[in-house]
């Protein structure tokens, strides 16, 4: 079906979660309320839309300028060759969005990736650990307050070297 | 020279000799240089032709430390472990650029070159070195080996 | 004391706790698997990754677009000019910038040439792992053969950064044929070969057949592409279903296996092998050869040099090919010239004040490459799946947000449940034939 | 007789060399680290080994019971040019129980570890 029927389609299915839809590119983008992400991503998975894939979960920090993470989720529709970007923007003061981990079996490693690198609390989480860094590194790298030449040692190192 | 003397020197370039061409590495791979040391290993360069090809795969059976590849901190500790429980005498090799300084890593997560954390005997660099270059470095620690003061069991120390 | 993982605590306390950890022979070097084991069996198992965390996608917010092409060959470092594309066509896209024919045509060329070389790592790795050394020893040779075809053109025989924004760096070299020809012929005794002694060896398909099976279903929960997805029966190719570069008018099929265990992952990577090598002949038959180079043989630089110190400069004297914009002629059909995104030629910089400034420009801090503000997200057909490239810019010389959407972090995420309830042997080659590179997985 | 002295004594020098160039030639120098046991690097997630299960303890006798046996094939290989019929059948009366007793714990399941 062509973009605007699915537009419609998904807008009559989600209702007022459905914040917009923009185009970036040529990609179609939708943009929901941090608070629905995981009814919106469960009605997407089934049978009009069915987006079976998660392709892919990432976070960009727009803490400094508009305070606040935006969430962007990519989905792939295997049947219809289709891929659809949905963005949910989380506060940065208290950052935390319902979990995926049941409805797709590769959210748990990549909400552990998005909480270690943004801090970033997925509610529901049956293990939220980080993954990337390691048990004693404090803060979340890819913050943009987190400087990026910080390092932050497991072992003393030798400095006179 | 004492009769003494004259013995351990003898002793001194036998030793040499013998353990720089009975090099048992274990190879500490982690990134790309990996699949260089790939092809030095194998048939094409052949690493094997210098003695040195018999891959150890624990550090009690192992004499040369191979590190290949970028070293983060998070497998800091993990190098300096096996580092620790290889057995004397025991050399180390870093290999690329990202064990000699870090490479094209300087930020929180890559350990600035590996001898923070273990003592090195032979840089090779290059991101990743080309396998000739792997096996020049490899005859410089021979050289080394072969004229350095040998550590054995009553060894006098300097 | 180390604080408790979650296998600790879980664990029952009569079973025996193991580490197949970082530094193993079959991990990679970057994998920690820690086991609960009753005898052989694997009670239940723990994966940790992020041993090589390298904090690309941070380094990428610091660095300008032209710059960063290099860290985009150490992601799957084991074919980097398809991360090159990877990264280059993300760029394109948002530029808008359209890359000239000749250019496409290599960039597919040296993409294949990098998926063979691979998947030969990955099953060379495999077979190896699980006690076939000959077959490591043909592949790597194998490899060799389609190292040197790379490394005549671009320079390097791994990290090439040759595919850049807009096109290709350089043309290929002047006797590309002869050593396409020698690599191919090479590629294809040796999958003869490697076929002949893994295919129905009692010893390699006892350990691989019905090992690491994963069904249709959980492949597409866990988001498996790739290889590993064809191996359980989905035909999803990128480059077949949004074909990109030529990909579009090439004839080549999907392989596609049945029951998504390791013998059907190794089987499909041996038939995507010979796919690639019919796209390698096509792509060959389509290239035209790059215009004549005047008299004289091309010339590689000592020889030009010896040669300019005795003969007295009657005849223009022809750099070969494929060093970096040796003629604005060639780089037309190489590299894109509007918008300017392109390296411009050496002969106009070195003849023209305004070549000079429009070079220094496009190195200056703050100029270069400047995709309008905005969000794009491509992907390409990677040698483990899906290489998706998300890049937010917001108009600077840097982006925003760079973040790679890794295929075998999808994959990897799957080996607990693989190994579940397996022997310790199986964790070799299940692991083996998901070619977890460190690079990509961690990023 | 004489070459039987010799060949003990040169195999018994060597070996006790090769012994010896160990002790000599190694250096002593003893770090915590080494005492641990190696586990890929990572810290080892229990402190001794536990209880060893039944399944490796029962191949462990198989395959001492059989190496033992392969051990007595050693003189009956030298000696077995001469013997024509009667050799086999001293070796087949010395290898039958044995391979009994194998075929039985084979059919007991003593291979069959899941």
């Amino acid at each position: 079906m062509g973009q605007e029927t699915l537009i419609e389609a998904i807008r009559t299915r989600l209702g007022p979660d459905l914040e917009g839809s923009a185009d970036s590119f040529g990609d179609l983008v939708l943009l929901l309320r941090a608070g629905s992400v995981r009814p919106a991503l469960a009605a997407l998975r089934e049978a009009p839309f069915d987006y079976a894939v998660l392709l892919d979960l990432t976070c960009v920090d727009f803490a400094a300028s508009e305070g606040r993470y935006e969430l962007v989720y990519h989905l792939y529709s295997l049947s219809r060759n289709v891929r659809l970007r949905l963005k949910a923007s989380v506060p940065a003061a208290d950052p935390s969005v319902a979990t995926l981990v049941g409805l797709w079996k590769n959210a748990e490693w990549l909400e552990r990736e998005v909480f270690d690198m943004f801090g970033v609390r997925f509610e529901g989480h049956p293990d939220l650990r980080r993954i990337l860094t390691y048990e004693g590194f404090e803060g979340h790298p890819l913050r943009k307050s987190y400087p990026w030449r910080l390092e932050q040692p497991r072992i003393p190192l030798k400095d006179d070297v | 020279m004492s009769g003494f003397d004259f013995l351990t020197t003898r002793l001194e370039t036998a030793l040499g000799w013998g353990r720089k061409f009975s090099l048992f590495h274990y190879p500490f791979i982690t990134a790309c240089c990996g699949m260089e040391y790939m092809s030095t290993a194998c048939a094409h360069f052949d690493i094997d032709r210098f003695g040195a090809g018999l891959t150890r795969f624990s550090p009690r059976q192992a004499d040369l430390l191979l590190v290949v590849g970028t070293i983060s901190h998070k497998l800091a500790p993990v190098l300096r472990t096996v580092y620790d429980q290889m057995l004397e005498p025991k050399w180390v090799i870093a290999f690329g650029a990202c064990t000699v300084s870090g490479g094209i890593y300087q930020n929180y997560a890559v350990v600035q070159g590996i001898d923070r954390i273990v003592p090195v005997d032979v840089y090779i660099p290059g991101c990743p070195p080309r396998p000739e270059m792997v096996l020049d470095g490899l005859l410089k620690l021979q050289d080394k080996i072969q004229h350095q003061k040998q550590d054995w069991r009553w060894a006098r120390k300097p | 004391m180390e604080p408790l993982t979650r296998i600790q605590r879980q664990a029952r306390p009569e079973s025996m706790l193991l580490n197949m950890g970082p530094s193993h022979p079959a991990m990679h070097g970057t994998v920690r698997v820690m086991l609960e084991l009753d005898a052989e069996k694997i009670l239940n198992a723990e994966v940790e990754v992020g041993y090589l965390h390298r904090g690309f996608e941070k380094t990428c917010e610091n660095k300008s677009y032209f710059n960063l092409l290099i860290y985009t060959d150490r992601l799957n470092y084991v074919s980097p000019l398809i991360n090159n594309l990877g990264y280059c066509m993300t760029v394109e896209k948002m530029l808008g910038a359209p890359v000239p024919e000749r250019a496409q045509l290599i960039r597919v060329l040296m993409s294949e040439l990098s998926r063979i070389s691979d998947h030969l790592t990955c099953l060379a790795a495999m077979a190896m792992e699980s006690g076939a050394f000959t077959v490591f020893l043909y592949m790597m040779k194998a490899r060799e053969y389609l190292w040197d075809t790379i490394e005549f053109t671009t320079g390097a025989r791994m990290t090439t950064s040759y595919i850049r924004v807009g096109g290709v760096r350089a043309d290929l070299h002047a006797d590309w044929r002869g050593s396409l020809a020698t690599a191919v012929r090479e590629t294809r005794k040796v999958l003869k070969d490697v076929s002949g002694l893994l295919d129905k060896n009692s010893i390699f398909v006892g350990r691989t057949r019905g090992v690491g099976v994963i069904s249709r279903e959980d492949a597409l929960s866990y988001g498996w592409t790739g290889p590993c997805l064809r191996s359980t029966g989905i035909p999803y190719d990128v480059r077949k279903a949004h074909p990109y570069l030529v990909y579009g008018r090439l004839s080549f099929e999907v392989p596609v296996g049945e029951a998504g265990d390791n013998y059907d992952r190794y089987s499909v990577r041996m038939r995507e092998m010979e796919q690639s090598l019919r796209i390698l002949e096509q792509v060959a038959a389509l290239i035209p050869d790059s215009a004549p180079l005047g008299p004289g043989p091309a010339l590689e630089p000592e020889q030009a040099l010896r040669r300019s110190r005795t003969a007295r400069a009657t005849v223009p004297i022809r750099l070969s090919p494929n060093l970096e914009g040796s003629e604005k002629a060639r780089l037309a059909g190489l590299a894109c010239q509007e918008p300017p995104v392109a390296v411009p030629a050496k002969e106009d910089t070195y003849a023209s004040m305004e070549g000079l400034i429009s070079h220094f420009l496009f190195f200056m801090a703050g100029k270069g490459i400047r995709p309008p503000k905005g969000e794009a997200y491509f992907s390409v057909e990677g040698g483990n799946g899906e290489l998706g490239f998300y890049i937010v810019s917001d108009g600077s010389d840097r982006p925003y947000r760079l973040h790679l959407r890794a295929p075998c972090f999808h994959i990897v995420a799957a080996l607990e449940q693989l190994i579940k309830g397996r022997l310790i042997a199986d964790v070799i080659p299940t692991f083996g034939s998901m070619n977890m590179i460190g690079g990509e997985l961690d990023r | 007789m004489l070459e039987l002295a010799i060949a003990f004594l040169v195999f018994g020098l060597l070996s006790v060399i090769m012994i010896l160039v160990n002790f000599v030639l190694g250096p002593r120098r003893p770090n915590p680290a080494r005492e641990k046991p190696f586990e890929c690097g990572s810290p080892p997630l229990q402190p001794g080994i536990g209880p060893v299960n039944i399944p490796f303890f029962l191949v462990a006798l198989l395959f001492l019971l059989l190496d033992v046996e392969i051990v007595f094939f050693y003189p009956l290989a030298l000696a077995f040019r001469g013997q024509g019929f009667g050799g086999l059948a001293a070796l087949g009366a010395f290898i039958a129980p044995l391979a009994v007793g194998f075929a039985y714990a084979w059919k007991k399941g003593i291979f069959r570890w899941s």
